[in-house]
């Protein structure tokens, strides 16, 4: 029931022309690449096309008239495998709204796992394919809410390209 | 629900179709081998020869969970791999609940491709060795001694293999603390 | 004073000759992770071999204790790095089997077909890297080309090339994207032309075939003696495939075949891996030909029909329930589960699945509260390793690049 | 006494003459012959130096980008347009890299290794006939100095394996010691052959003897066997890749240059390259007829409808070059060779290292050359020598000797072969039959 792999008794012949042979065949495959056009990206000049889905960059989207998305529910930070990564401060204004004042991503401790974006309410926390996130001090890579914060038309650009319609109201 | 581990068919009674089938063509070259059992017997068999033997029930993936007394575990483990062709030892998970320990041996047969979890309850951190029977079982039971500190009689070289030889405590047990002066990063 | 005064040269037998000690690794090129072999040398042949592991424990087990289920899940990817889809299946079927969700038809496909390419992708690294042990070094880039093309795959379907974290209880993160399973068959129509190019390299070449026919054998009682599992339990003529023997997700409904090898030596092991990739692109076509609703843009299509229909039926006043749903096998989720506060009822489960490596086992113990109360990971190195030193006493200190590259060991699966 | 030949061009002495006429000094050449030949040593050897060192430079950045092509990569291409200034860039960083000596290493031999094991190949350079002219020294025994020579660089390998105090060095040193040994044997077989032929060991009267088209030359048709041997000796002489046990990456951590940082890895590095490129500058001097063209006549000579003696002043000039042009083609054909089969083959075991030389090559070497002495003293039943019935010496000559040729050739070489493959697959099928 099973492909054996083939037998071993066909080492018994001419060993040495054999050998010749083989290792010819293995060399012109070699050669035979030296023609083929090389397979990698010269990435400083070529940037790669990431897919829609690409787990790179942490941002928070707006409506389409740049008013704030999150409720300040604290799914996010509660289902992320670092614990106390994520560092939302707000309150409630008059009419009860919530208001974020301080929201905190420590980069330098994010595992980009995407557990944040799933289980976010309001779809606000959302990845962007952006990779390019080494810095020069760890503080720096504490990203606060205003680096965090897409603009309106950045929310409705990112809902475009993944075939979500811009959110109006 | 499609009952993927089809072959440990819940019901003692009905004969699993697939490991029949395919332990049927197995030669039955070995005579002194007892007659194939259907998964989920091994604990009636086992009483049969005497061993006292607590039925757990099987587990939620089908797999038949028995509890011996350390006393008959050697004798036990003995019977299974000679009579019923468990010849795998897949691994010992050792629990700590609270008050006393207990390892959890995971068997499987190459042969009739059934699974058997032997539960051993450690008498004050205590339980005998399967390294006589499995020798597969050495690195299992050092790993379980290194990080709950269940101590396995008759085992050949029960030192720690996964920390530094000279840890303190055991890792995995429900009440660990890093208290050990010598880690700096300890202040944190 | 000749020579023979000067005190210590010389013995009874002669020349007075030490062995020579020499730890090999930590840190070291070809130990695949970090593994200290404290080895003795009597000139290039091996005494005697006491692997050291525990240099990358970083307690998996532990840290599932004080994490919630979900919360877990992102660190399986940093322990079983090069097939945590494994892992992530393993973890998620034994939630499953627990709390008895059910899982439907079509995530129970997409499972397979990312487990199989992430078997690709594992063996194409241990071929790359085997060779390089060896010596020789283009083959290496040659495996990584079609890794990088799988990991595009699976970079499309998961976003991320290596760390999928995409398996959830019950179903998957998010369906394949529309197109997918098109480029995935072009892809796994030209694979098995480009294990014919490895293979012309390597597999008759009389150097590779000196230094591994004949090294490293272990027969099927040395198997069961450490409770070597996988690849090499095959190439030892044991045909021992979970797949086969204990099918879970479809695998029983996919017809494909178990190399096994005959010697159980280092050669045979290359072969059966080699085999084994052959197989694994069989399988995934056939997956891609019965997947349940066929591409994510049939499914969608389908989906608008039905809340047409619905929205059609409700003007006219009748009740919508009465436009059948859509085909339950089509699902990606089989019950909406709330991640955050999730708390599967009490109990115990042993999930295992055939990874590149060997059984890969998950024994879960759960209390009913959002955090488990025990996970033990029997993976399948952690026992692979352990045969190495009886198999490289009385070989040459280079059989040992051989050896132990035909196991297919990772330390961080040994140290979890 | 040695009178050394005057072995300098003859433009040398008329240029020497017209400078001491300036000084009103007459000049007898002849009392000066022995130090015009020094001084054309000199000059030439200071001018092969510099061209071999940058062609060492640029061995290295071929090899990277080479090996890059044949893994569909792109190779460097960020120093310098295409990546010329790779090498440089590499030097200068390891200039400034730290220059560590283990503790407990013993310094002077720690740092005498690298200067050792690069002192044969430097003097390599002066001994391989670039052009006619352009040949440094013209030893009479050039090629038994070259073999002496080059067992000396071991003594490096050895040297920096012991002395850096390090386990995997020593192992490394050890594999060098007991490699090179075993492969210098066949090495000096095989020239034996071409010595043989051309009855002297002066390496330029070798490439001379080797005029005319090219299956004149010794490795084509003659004695194709030395060929085949001698690149694989220089394989393993230089430490390339099916034979890089002493520095075997994957096993010891680099071999005897574990330890070595900054300019004395710098020196070993390059001296590899640089003993590389004169292993193959002397393959193809002994083999392949040196600076000859391959289809008997210099390009020059067919524009110009000159002969080559003739040829005086700026044509002297341009025969040169294209001799340069045809002898450094053919060194670079091997090297590409040497770096196409490091792209493909996996390394030797020491027991298959020491059993391929000792029970394969050595045994190969001692057949070819009682072929070639048949070929070259076998006596026809008319009482003349085979060798001017060889069609390649004296063009014209009948059939027949060819037949003869080939038959011993075919007979001695295949009986060969099959008793080898028998010795051979015995082995292996002894091995499987046992497992």
């Amino acid at each position: 029931m099973s492909t054996s792999p083939q037998h071993h008794n066909d080492f018994t012949q001419n060993r040495v022309l054999e050998g010749l042979k083989e290792i010819g065949k293995g060399m012109s495959t070699v050669l035979s690449h030296y023609f083929r056009p090389p397979v990698t990206l010269e990435y400083p000049e070529v940037m790669p096309d990431l897919s829609d889905r690409f787990h790179g960059r942490l941002c928070l989207l707006t409506k389409s008239d740049g008013t704030d998305l999150c409720i300040g529910c604290q799914a996010c930070a509660r289902v992320c495998p670092c614990n106390d990564l994520i560092q939302i401060e707000m309150h409630r204004d008059a009419q009860k709204k919530p208001v974020i004042d301080q929201f905190t991503i420590d980069l330098g401790r994010c595992i980009f796992c995407g557990n944040c974006t799933e289980v976010c309410p309001v779809d606000c926390i959302k990845f962007l394919p952006d990779f390019e996130l080494s810095d020069f001090s760890r503080e720096a890579l504490v990203l606060d809410k205003k680096d965090l914060t897409l603009s309106g038309e950045e929310s409705d650009q990112w809902r475009l390209v993944r075939g979500m319609e811009p959110l109006v109201e | 629900m499609s009952d993927e581990q089809n072959e440990n068919g819940k019901t003692p009674t009905t004969n699993p179709p697939e490991s029949g089938a395919s332990a049927a063509t197995k030669p039955a070259a070995e005579e002194t081998v007892a007659p194939l059992i259907p998964a989920g017997l091994y604990g009636q068999v086992l009483e049969m020869a005497n061993i006292s033997v607590k039925h757990l029930g099987p587990d939620a993936t089908g797999v038949e969970m028995i509890d011996i007394a350390p006393a008959d575990l050697l004798r036990a483990a003995e019977r299974l791999r000679d009579q019923h062709q468990f010849d795998l030892m897949m691994s010992c998970s050792g629990i700590d609940w609270k008050d006393h320990r207990e390892s959890v041996y995971h068997l499987y047969s190459t042969k009739s491709h059934h699974y058997l979890a032997i539960k051993v309850t450690a008498v004050n951190d205590h339980s005998p060795s399967l390294f006589p029977v499995w020798p597969a079982a050495d690195w299992h039971e050092r790993e379980s001694f290194d990080l709950l500190g269940i101590h396995y009689d008759g085992h050949p070289n029960l030192t720690r293999i996964l920390m530094p030889s000279d840890w303190l405590g055991h890792p995995l047990r429900k009440d660990y603390k890093v208290d050990d002066p010598r880690l700096v990063w300890n202040e944190r | 004073m000749s020579i023979q005064d000067i005190p210590g040269i010389f013995t009874e037998q002669g020349l007075k000759t030490e062995d020579l000690v020499v730890n090999i690794g930590p840190q070291h090129p070809s130990t695949h992770g970090v593994l200290r072999l404290i080895t003795t040398l009597n000139g290039e042949v091996v005494k005697d071999m006491v692997p050291v592991i525990g240099y990358l424990h970083r307690s998996k087990e532990k840290m599932a204790e004080s994490r919630s289920y979900f919360q877990y899940q992102p660190t399986l990817d940093r322990v079983e790095y090069l097939s945590s889809f494994f892992d992530h299946y393993v973890y998620v079927s034994a939630i499953e089997r627990i709390a008895n969700l059910k899982v439907p038809k079509r995530v129970q496909y997409i499972r397979m077909i990312t487990m199989e390419l992430n078997r690709i992708t594992s063996h194409l690294l241990w071929f790359g890297t085997f060779l390089l042990d060896l010596g020789a070094t283009s083959p290496l880039f040659y495996a990584f080309r079609e890794r990088e093309d799988i990991f595009k795959l699976f970079e499309d379907v998961t976003g991320a090339r290596m760390m999928y974290n995409y398996y959830r209880f019950g179903g998957v993160n998010a369906d394949l994207p529309p197109g997918w399973i098109e480029r995935c068959r072009s892809f796994i129509r030209q694979m098995p032309h480009k294990i014919d190019e490895y293979e012309s390299i390597v597999t008759k070449n009389p150097i590779v075939l000196d230094r591994t026919v004949g090294i490293g054998r272990m027969d099927q009682e040395l198997c069961m003696k450490y409770g070597v599992t996988g690849s090499s339990l095959r190439a030892s003529g044991i045909a021992q495939d979970l797949r086969k023997t204990n099918p879970y997700c479809c695998y029983d409904e996919i017809a494909f075949d178990v190399p096994v090898g005959t010697h159980g030596d280092v050669y045979d092991r290359y072969m059966v891996r080699m085999a084994e990739m052959r197989e694994s692109c069989k399988i995934i076509e056939q997956c891609l030909d019965r997947i349940p609703g066929g591409d994510n843009q049939n499914v969608r299509n389908k989906q608008a029909e039905i809340d047409a229909a619905k929205a059609a039926a409700k003007e006219r006043g009748e009740d919508p329930k009465s436009v059948p749903d859509l085909d339950p096998d089509w699902l990606i989720q089989g019950q909406k589960i709330n991640l955050m506060t999730y708390k599967p009822p009490a109990g115990e489960a042993f999930t295992v699945c055939e990874s590149p490596r060997g059984m890969l086992g998950c024994h879960m113990i759960s209390d009913g509260t959002p955090k488990a109360y025990r996970v033990k990971w029997r993976g399948a190195s952690f026992s692979n390793l352990s045969v190495l030193p009886e198999l490289m006493i009385g070989n040459l200190y280079s059989d040992l690049m051989a050896i132990f590259g035909s196991l297919d060991v990772i330390l961080p699966e040994v140290d979890r | 006494m040695y009178q050394p030949t005057p072995d300098f061009p003859e433009w040398l002495p008329r240029i020497f003459q017209k400078i001491l006429d300036l000084f009103g000094l007459s000049v007898n050449w002849a009392d000066w012959g022995s130090l015009l030949t020094v001084l054309w040593a000199v000059v030439v050897f200071t001018l092969i130096a510099v061209v071999a060192q940058a062609s060492v430079i640029f061995m290295v950045l071929m090899e990277r980008k080479v090996l890059a092509w044949m893994t569909q990569r792109k190779g460097p291409n960020r120093v310098g347009p295409w990546g010329a200034l790779q090498t440089l860039a590499d030097g200068v960083k390891l200039l400034f890299k730290e220059d560590i000596i283990p503790k407990g290493a013993n310094k002077f031999l720690f740092t005498i290794a690298p200067a050792l094991f690069f002192l044969p190949t430097f003097v390599f350079f002066g001994l391989i006939p670039f052009t006619s002219q352009l040949l440094a020294v013209a030893l009479p025994a050039g090629a038994l100095f070259v073999f002496a020579i080059s067992s000396l660089s071991v003594v490096g390998l050895v040297l920096a394996g012991w002395a850096s105090n390090n386990k995997y060095s020593l192992l490394g040193g050890m594999r060098s010691a007991a490699q090179a040994i075993s492969y210098e044997i066949p090495l000096v077989m095989a020239v034996l052959g071409v010595v043989l032929f051309t009855g002297s060991m002066n390496i330029g009267d070798i490439v001379k003897a080797q005029q005319g088209p090219f299956w004149n030359w010794y490795g084509v048709l003659l004695t194709p066997v030395s060929l085949f041997i001698f690149f694989i000796s220089t394989l393993a002489e230089v430490n390339r890749v099916p034979f890089d046990l002493p520095e075997a990456e994957s096993e010891l951590v680099s071999g005897y240059n574990t330890e070595y940082t900054g300019m004395k890895f710098a020196l070993f590095f390059l001296a590899e390259y640089a003993a590389l490129f004169a292993m193959s500058a002397f393959n193809v001097a002994f083999f392949l007829g040196g600076y000859f063209s391959p289809f008997g006549k210099f390009i020059l000579e067919l524009l110009t409808h000159q002969e080559a003696a003739q040829m005086t002043g700026p044509l002297q000039l341009g025969l040169q070059v294209e001799m340069l042009f045809w002898f450094m083609m053919k060194t670079y054909l091997f090297i590409f060779l040497a770096m196409w089969v490091r792209g493909t083959l996996p390394r030797l075991k020491p027991d298959q290292l020491m059993g391929f030389s000792w029970k394969f090559l050595i045994p190969l070497s001692l057949i070819n050359i009682f072929v070639i002495a048949i070929e070259k003293f076998m006596v026809l039943p008319g009482g003349e020598s085979v060798m001017n019935h060889l069609p390649i010496l004296q063009p014209g000559s009948s059939l027949s000797s060819w037949a003869i040729w080939i038959v011993i050739a075919a007979v001695v070489f295949g009986g060969f072969f099959i008793l080898m493959s028998r010795l051979l697959s015995e082995k292996l099928e002894a091995r499987l039959a046992h497992r």
